[in-house]
């Protein structure tokens, strides 16, 4: 599917997506509330197809956190990047695709472990890099961490 | 000094001065030959735990296989078990969620025991020292460390080398004293 | 003592226990833990426990400058070191739309075949150790002790290189590398037919490795199990092919593909992976072109805002650089999508209802390297 | 019948099979030609790293006790880990213009992880690699060198 008709596509099951500026895919910013309807399409869809999610990322934009999806489809060739993003610094939580694509089990444990980001419905939510008793989600960026970080 | 390894003299030897700190003071003929026929059998058969954590396990792999081959040296078998093993070389990172377990595994080893810091994450956290919020800046906060082998990673000769400091400073061990307890003065972080 | 005698026993066949592989285990291959529940011997369910060697690259990474960038991706999967910097080189690359010099592209593809025929035999070696045949080990690094040479030669490192910067290498290659590489290329052709008279067709190996941990196409695809293991399940998901980089879609390869999906496929695709590896390099190494081993680059380097993604067929799977750049000298955020990271998933679900001992043969074919997942 | 047949095919096979894997190690065991193990402090003498070999970072001194570094602070800016610090005095010279000279250039060993980026980036290419591997020490502090040596000056011509 050529990205046209992917772009009408995702906005006729999401019209609130949001398309951004990229070069290398196409991009979509999200409401969080609609990931998850958005994502089952993405999957279920015999003509959409998208059953490989390759990466799945946590970012902290400075006053935003959010995750980054990238998904591509491997017989039909075309991928997508979906963005959702929260101001809510404090309790920051999404739909879990675990169900999905079972590979994003380790990643969003990964972001819940450096992010805090917590995701709904998630199997088996729980720090899989730091100690259980670790404070703090040290991605982010306004962590600080006197004892162990020694700034160059 | 007659302390020699293999063919190597003395003065080919690097930190010979910390070397002679370590020396053993005196004794009677009678235990000075108990001392050296002791620390020979140890010297020449200090048997590794299989301990490795990253990049430089894979160098210390390289030296147990056919180029270099550990055991001429008497380091004969990796042991899987602390139980059975003599040195720990701790090759690779040390990040905090391991240190309990590097301790843990230093204490269940049986006495006499040494510890081999190879590569520059092990000496010093090395690449990680800085803007890093998980790394153990030196294994020397947590065990201490007998013989220290920069690199990243040390080639397979220079932890042969070190090793070899390893033995020479076995060779000045004694009976007559309790082998010094590595916390006083030895165990110290570095100002950096 | 009759009450004693009527207590009700639960047979050891019902009763599940736990057991803990790791984090200092000879088979994990570093510092992974895996939590076993096992019944009798048969694994109910394995629980991965990693972070015992979790650095904070990617944190480290923020306060970094693009080329220092390169030398802690180094650090991540050092076994296919130059592979892990091609990666940020062609992100750097891309992002700055530089060209570099043909010269570049064929040393580097060289170099990264090289690292992966590397890579592979020190997973052969330890492969071998796992399943008891420790003969494998001794002949695997003996074999890959000429490759560090050929690396040593070159840029001075046997394992971590850094050797590749953005918009070329650090330095040129050393006038004997041709010679070298060929003299190898031919040396381990006769190898490589030692390891399968050796590994093979063993008839143990072979009862230790077909049929067991098994994994159908659609799950590597939902469970993202890319690089010879994914192959291995007759997934096409070579990086080299789907998006080529440098000069892979100049020279010609085949891409390895077995469709059984157990240990035993993927030992075998890893095999002849060597022998694709080795192909390439011969098709590249007779014209290395002459010329700058290096575009002109700005000392200090600047992405443009923006996102960028690039990914590369490292010797474990897919490695996936995700940058957002702010403008500024340091990355606003890098991630590594870690091959090691995302196959190490898989391993739960192909492992339940296997032997414990199988466990060790199922985690050493997906091939981990530890400090690749826990970065 | 058949599983009678296939019972003695398989330990056919496996002995066949064991053989073959044999033969092959017991070639290498009858053939000393192929020994590869390096007998390393034994052959110290003729053991020769490569030229390029990065073994230890140095400034070379010429003999008149001259190194090239001027200073400058790029490869302490430039090193991933923190590994380089150049401590440098400004001082008057007779014309009265201020010019920086190094006082120490100290480098941790311990530290280095061997990037190159330092050798690379210096602009009067005052550092060098040495080929020597040895350095395994009993005392940490022994890793933190000063490169230039003491009483050394700067070669004239190099700004």
């Amino acid at each position: 599917m050529d990205s046209e008709k992917l772009t009408d596509k995702i906005l006729e099951i999401v019209p609130e997506a949001q398309q951004e500026e990229n070069k290398q895919f196409l991009t979509f910013l999200i409401p969080p509330d609609k990931l998850k309807t958005l994502t089952t399409h993405l999957k279920e869809e015999k003509e959409l197809d998208f059953d490989y999610l390759f990466c799945l990322t946590g970012v902290d934009w400075g006053t935003e956190l959010g995750v980054v999806y990238h998904l591509t489809s491997t017989s039909l060739n075309h991928s997508v990047e979906l963005k959702v993003k929260t101001d809510n610094r404090e309790t920051p939580e999404f739909d879990t695709v675990t169900d999905l694509w079972m590979t994003a089990d380790f990643f969003e444990r990964e972001v819940w472990d450096l992010f805090g980001i917590r995701f709904t419905g998630h199997p088996d939510l729980r720090r899989i890099l730091l100690e259980e008793d670790w404070v703090g989600y040290p991605m982010r960026k306004d962590y600080t961490d006197e004892v162990n970080i020694v700034e160059l | 000094m007659g302390v020699r390894i293999k063919n190597m003299k003395y003065a080919d030897f690097q930190d010979n001065e910390t070397l002679e700190l370590f020396e053993k003071t005196g004794g009677n003929v009678m235990l000075t030959t108990i001392d050296d026929v002791i620390d020979w059998g140890r010297s020449n058969s200090i048997w590794p735990l299989t301990f490795a954590t990253s990049c430089c396990g894979i160098e210390m792999m390289a030296t147990g296989a056919s180029r270099h081959d550990f055991a001429r040296f008497g380091i004969e078998v990796y042991r899987a078990s602390p139980r059975q093993a003599d040195v720990i070389v701790v090759a690779g990172t040390i990040v905090n969620k391991m240190a309990p377990v590097l301790k843990r595994l230093y204490d269940q080893m049986s006495d006499p025991k040494y510890v081999i810091a190879m590569g520059a994450c092990a000496v010093s956290g090395g690449p990680f020292f800085y803007n890093t919020y998980h790394v153990i800046r030196g294994v020397d906060h947590v065990v201490p460390v007998d013989v220290y082998i920069p690199g990243c990673p040390p080639r397979p000769e220079a932890l042969l080398y070190g090793v070899m400091q390893l033995q020479r400073k076995i060779k000045l061990e004694t009976i007559a004293k309790e082998r010094k307890t590595k916390d006083d003065g030895r165990r110290r972080t570095i100002k950096l | 003592m009759k009450e004693i005698i009527n207590l009700p026993v639960q047979s050891i066949e019902e009763e599940e226990y736990h057991i803990n592989m790791g984090p200092q285990h000879p088979s994990t291959h570093g510092v992974l833990r895996l939590v076993v529940t096992l019944q009798g011997e048969i694994v109910k369910k394995l629980q991965p426990h990693c972070g015992y060697i979790h650095r904070g690259i990617e944190k480290m990474c923020e306060k970094d400058t693009y080329q220092q960038i390169i030398h802690l991706t180094d650090r991540m999967d050092y076994l296919s070191a130059h592979i892990n910097n091609h990666a940020v080189c062609l992100l750097v690359e891309g992002a700055l739309e530089v060209e570099v010099p043909e010269r570049v592209k064929y040393i580097r593809t060289i170099l990264d075949e090289l690292n992966r025929i590397a890579s592979h035999q020190l997973w052969w070696s330890s492969f071998g150790m796992d399943l008891g045949g420790l003969t494998c080990f001794f002949y695997g690094l003996r074999d890959r002790e000429h490759i560090l040479d050929i690396f040593e030669e070159s840029f001075g490192s046997r394992l971590l290189h850094s050797y590749y910067t953005p918009g070329g290498l650090m330095r040129d290659v050393h006038p004997n590398f041709q010679k070298r590489v060929k003299d190898f290329l031919k040396y381990n052709r006769k190898k490589i037919k030692d390891y399968d008279r050796i590994l093979s067709g063993n008839v143990i190996f072979l009862e230790r490795s077909k049929g067991v941990g098994v994994l159908s196409k659609e799950l590597a695809i939902n469970y993202g199990v890319t690089g010879p293991s994914g192959r291995g399940s007759g997934w096409a998901c070579d990086i080299r092919k789907k998006h080529p980089y440098a000069m892979y879609d100049k020279v010609e390869f085949r891409e390895v593909l077995r469709h059984e999906g157990d240990t035993y496929s993927r030992y075998m695709v890893r095999i002849d992976e060597m022998r694709e590896s080795m192909n390439i390099i011969e098709q590249l190494i007779d014209n290395i072109p002459e010329g700058d081993f290096s575009a002109k680059m700005k000392p200090i380097i600047r992405l443009p805002e923006g996102e960028y993604y690039q990914c590369v067929e490292s010797a474990r799977g897919e490695l996936g650089i995700y940058c957002i750049s702010d403008g500024n000298k340091n990355p606003v955020r890098m991630k590594f999508r870690t091959p090691s990271f995302v196959n190490l998933g898989v391993l739960d679900k192909i492992s339940r209802e296997m032997k414990i001992a199988d466990l060790v043969a199922i985690g050493a074919s997906l091939d981990l390297v530890i400090p690749d997942i826990d970065r | 019948m058949n599983s009678f047949t296939k019972y003695f095919t398989d330990i056919f096979w496996g002995f066949r099979s064991l053989l073959i894997g044999m033969s092959v190690t017991g070639r290498y065991f009858f053939s000393p030609g192929q020994i590869v193990t390096q007998q390393y402090p034994e052959n110290r003498k003729k053991l020769k790293m490569f030229e390029r070999f990065k073994g230890d970072l140095i400034m070379p001194h010429d003999e008149h006790n001259q190194h090239r570094c001027t200073g400058c602070g790029i490869c302490e800016t430039n090193c991933p880990n923190g590994s380089i610090e150049v401590i440098s005095d400004r001082i008057e010279l007779p014309d009265g213009k201020k010019k920086r000279i190094i006082d120490k250039h100290i480098y941790h060993l311990s530290m280095c992880t061997f990037c190159s980026l330092c050798v690379k980036t210096c602009p009067s290419e005052a550092l060098d690699w040495d080929q020597t591997f040895e350095h395994a020490v009993f005392d940490r502090t022994k890793l933190t060198k000063i490169l230039n040596k003491p009483g050394s000056s700067i070669i004239k011509d190099i700004e």
